[in-house]
């Protein structure tokens, strides 16, 4: 069984003899020096250091936000927005200046376009309810797509279900990207929203988002953009982008069971709010009430503070680290993996070949169920997740149920995925496939 | 870690017993494991309160295949009531590994379908999320 | 200016003379030592130990909630639910251990019934739509009451609004309680849903939520409790109080930002889902959805796996500590700081007198703006809330727009109320009221 | 802290000028402050694109009570784009003590309530969440 030294596998290159053919790449990033924030990754798992590549579904939290959030409570702890005393005033300002953070993370025009959210799902859902219920009625058409996660398309299916409103799919092509004639054959519908991710979380297709809002806006449709897979990994700018909503969550980018929404400030302003309560509201009669202004609108009850700020650490450390690097890196480790997977026989991989697609390798493995696949790879140390990854229509689209998924972010090493090949080996030894 | 993938477990994996479809089934239910996706059918032929003959098809793990093909063999012959009662130690037994909660989900999937057929709402008594 | 030793005010009992008419109580509880759990009381603000006041806000966590957290992250972090590697077993065996330790905290009859949501308001408005929005129409009445938070008013203002139920209130007596005659006059209305709170936030009030249940069900209507006050400071069993949901908050009971509804699993099977997306789906097809089993059914999104982790730890910590000798170390806290606060000419309370009433006092200085009290109150460094405590209707019903409002928590001392009444003093003298 | 309730703040607070309502108000607005509910209303009379005369009305704490006092004496007799103009350090060094932002949102209260008398929309332009 492979052991690694005490500073993990970065500072032993190249253990797998049989795999000397291909030449471990550099990338901007030291990753094994990054992995030294991340105490989970440093801790043994079954006798092994972990090769975590499953952050697409979660990411591990740096010592940087774990301590964010212990000093929180340790020293500002109270209710934001509740109270003059000292301790309430410096919660406000820490819960507040985590909402600059991310508004400056996002390069939205204006902090009151950023909502703070439970996660990506709460968002778009936000959306769905709060503008899909209101400005969506029979006749109208929403355009989703056939790689979409669950969170942006199910939302969807309701809000049509409830407003008459007609759910359209933009099909994919074999590669796994948006088919442009499949989105032409609604040049001719009433389409009043567009919902689009702009990164697939199962086949790491990065779609054009701008492009996709343009045409949205060219149809006189608002643009909702599911970033969950994006912002982690590469810098986003809804500005320019020209997106009307971007939703992402915090846990796939180092922090904790936090997100936040973006939205168009005239936008907001016109929808309803959608969760009532503590907080979001102006006025309370018996009769009825009139809504705090924006962002506070759609922000009831007490505000989740410790959440916040460590969502707002884990954008200060990945911007220190820089988006840019961390991006630049991924794409190594992806041609990398790509290829080393690619000359596995038997092994199949989904969605566009490198470069131009993200840090998510979907693949499958003949005669062995995903699953399969995922469990033997963790008697190597090795996490990746099987699954349909929440994107039922898109692994349809591709005919099977389910896929192995290895995805890697900044703290990942080219050992970790020298480490994910031989355990692809080792399951097809114990198949005999 | 290492003895999970045994060979029996492959084998039923690989040549799943009573696996298709019956002529003349009596009773039959299809069951998803939500975590996955994978669905698994069953059909039975019951007589006389007894298990007859039974079919289980669909896809999956290799650890709810050979669930469904091991629990195929204990079924037949088997009283209704019995076959209600199969649980988790059943299917564990027949398996003879321990599983996570996560895999026992695999493992339950068999006996959870049959369940349903018999008329039995889906549920995940047996599912302690307890690792086993 | 007051400066307490290190250990805090609990081992320096009686330091205003002037008070010494009312001797100090003595509870079941050593709060004092208590108080050692919880880094943020033990540091000083502006130069003092903080008497934290405001719980009924926000509690403070103790160091076993925080380590909890912090273990979490270093140890047992994954996506839950979604894994099959050792990581991701762990991360979902914690998830769920923390379901079963709020179901046996709530007593509710199975972990089905138990649901994960950000905060009482989320539970609140997960009720309000997923249930009102299915279940009400024109002619059906909803009952809520005047005392009612936001958070249990503004939803059912909402359902109403969008499916054409009434709404009407069970007004307040004097004392602050529900007055029985406006219930009465609801006897021959078509009730179909009650929403009240088990204990009122503002007043202190303490609804006989076994009775109001009964009453909802000889009406044949289902009862919603906000459990937000009531949780965190008594024995809690949903079974015996007999309601058909009941919403609270982890961060008023020592956690960190996440809550749980309990839902009766009957209701819960029946009703629409809230949030739609990705783990909350059996199948997905382009065409429609079938839902995943209780609870999960309305849990999408990846879990807030350290938040739920932390609301577990919380909740074992008050039940080591004990709910019964939390609450009667509350009753006497609050008799003691009724009697210093209506001691004092000018100071005006609400809602009825001990016992029988929360640990929540809420007052008026005649002259002097609820504010104002607060901010000369943490010049004392004693931490209390001033406002409408989102609880608009009950403040009107008493004809003043804002209170201040100490409350009480098992680490408070009588020493904490000695310095909010000797503040109350100070606030008077700087008025020159 | 101790100096935050000085004597002119408790003066102006307990004596508020002008304070009450104009016979022939050319301009009126009423505003809430959602952080604790209190209302506060101005009435302006307007003539030759000049504040000719002010009044203020409503409740809240000696923080924004004061403050709405001080700025009517400070708008008499000011244009129009004057008193759109006037901000956050306008009011503070009125004031003379320095805010907390949620303490702001009261100082700011009467500011906002003119501005939209004069037709803006209420806005927070000034309400940095920092420290002031
Ligand atoms: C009685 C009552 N209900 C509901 C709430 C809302 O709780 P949260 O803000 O945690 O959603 C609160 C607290 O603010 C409350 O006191
Ligand atoms: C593309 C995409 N969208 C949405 C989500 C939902 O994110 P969350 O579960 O944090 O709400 C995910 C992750 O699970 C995702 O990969
Ligand atoms: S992974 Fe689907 S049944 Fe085992
Ligand atoms: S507290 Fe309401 S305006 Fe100051």
């Amino acid at each position: 069984m492979l052991r690694p030294g005490p500073l993990g596998f970065g500072l032993r290159r190249r253990v797998y003899t049989e795999r000397m053919a291909v030449e471990a790449p550099t990338t901007p990033l030291d990753a094994a020096r990054i992995k030294l924030d991340f105490p989970i990754l440093m801790r043994e798992v079954n006798g092994m250091l972990p090769a975590y590549l499953d952050s697409a579904a979660s990411s591990q939290k740096p010592r940087q936000v774990i301590d964010a959030i212990v000093d929180v409570y340790e020293t500002s702890y109270a209710a934001v927005h509740r109270a003059v005393y000292t301790l309430g005033e410096r919660a406000t300002e820490r819960y507040e200046a985590a909402r600059d953070t991310v508004t400056a993370f996002l390069n939205a025009a204006s902090r009151r376009e950023v909502i703070f959210v439970r996660n990506a799902t709460e968002g778009l859902n936000l959306v769905a309810y709060a503008y899909g219920l209101k400005f969506l009625g029979p006749g109208d058409v929403i355009v989703s797509t056939e790689m979409e996660h669950h969170s942006n398309l199910v939302p969807w299916q309701e809000v049509a279900r409830r407003t008459g409103a007609e759910l359209r799919y933009v099909r994919l092509t074999d590669r796994g990207e948006l088919d442009t004639e499949s989105l032409e054959e609604l040049a001719g519908a009433d389409v009043k929203l567009v919902a689009a991710t702009h990164v697939s979380n199962s086949l790491g297709t990065v779609n054009d988002v701008a492009a996709i809002a343009r045409w949205a806006h060219d149809h006189g449709a608002v643009m909702v953009c599911d970033g969950a897979q994006a912002a982690p990994h590469r810098v986003v700018d809804v500005q320019a982008l020209g997106c009307d909503f971007y939703a992402i969550s915090g846990h796939k980018m180092c922090g904790p069971g936090m997100g936040a929404l973006y939205g168009r400030a005239d936008l907001l302003e016109a929808m309803d709010p959608f969760l009532t309560g503590g907080g979001q509201i102006a006025k309370v009669t018996l009769e009825g009430t009139t809504w705090n202004e924006l962002p506070y609108k759609f922000e009831p009850g007490v505000p989740p503070l410790a959440e916040a700020v460590g969502f707002a650490a884990a954008a200060d450390y990945v911007t220190r680290i820089g988006l840019e690097a961390i991006h630049e890196h991924e794409q190594v480790l992806t041609a990398y993996g790509w290829e080393l997977l690619s000359a596995i026989p038997g092994v199949n991989l989904f969605g566009p070949p490198p470069p131009d697609r993200a840090g998510i390798l979907s693949f499958t493995v003949d005669g062995v169920h995903a699953h399969d696949v995922a469990q033997i790879l963790d008697a190597e140390g090795v996490c990746v997740r099987a699954g349909h990854h929440c994107t039922q229509p898109a692994m349809r689209h591709f005919d099977v149920v389910a896929t192995s998924r290895a995805s890697v972010y900044l703290y990942n090493t080219t050992d970790d995925l020298d480490r994910l090949a031989a355990g692809v080996d080792r399951v097809k030894r114990t198949f005999g496939v | 870690m290492d003895d999970f993938y045994r060979e029996n477990i492959l084998d039923h994996y690989k040549n799943p017993r009573n696996s298709g479809h019956l002529d003349h089934p009596t009773a039959s239910a299809e069951g998803v494991n939500p975590l996955c996706g994978d669905e698994l059918a069953v059909e039975l032929e019951i007589e006389d309160d007894t298990v007859q003959d039974v079919r289980f098809n669909g896809r999956g793990c290799a650890i709810s295949q050979a669930a469904a093909s091991m629990i195929s063999d204990v079924v037949k012959g088997k009283t209704v009531a019995e076959v209600r009662a199969l649980g988790s130690e059943d299917v564990l037994e027949e398996l003879g590994i321990p599983l996570s909660p996560i895999r026992l989900k695999c493992a339950l999937l068999s006996v959870n379908v049959l369940r349903v057929a018999l008329g039995d709402a889906s549920d995940d008594r047996d599912l302690e999320w307890k690792s086993a």
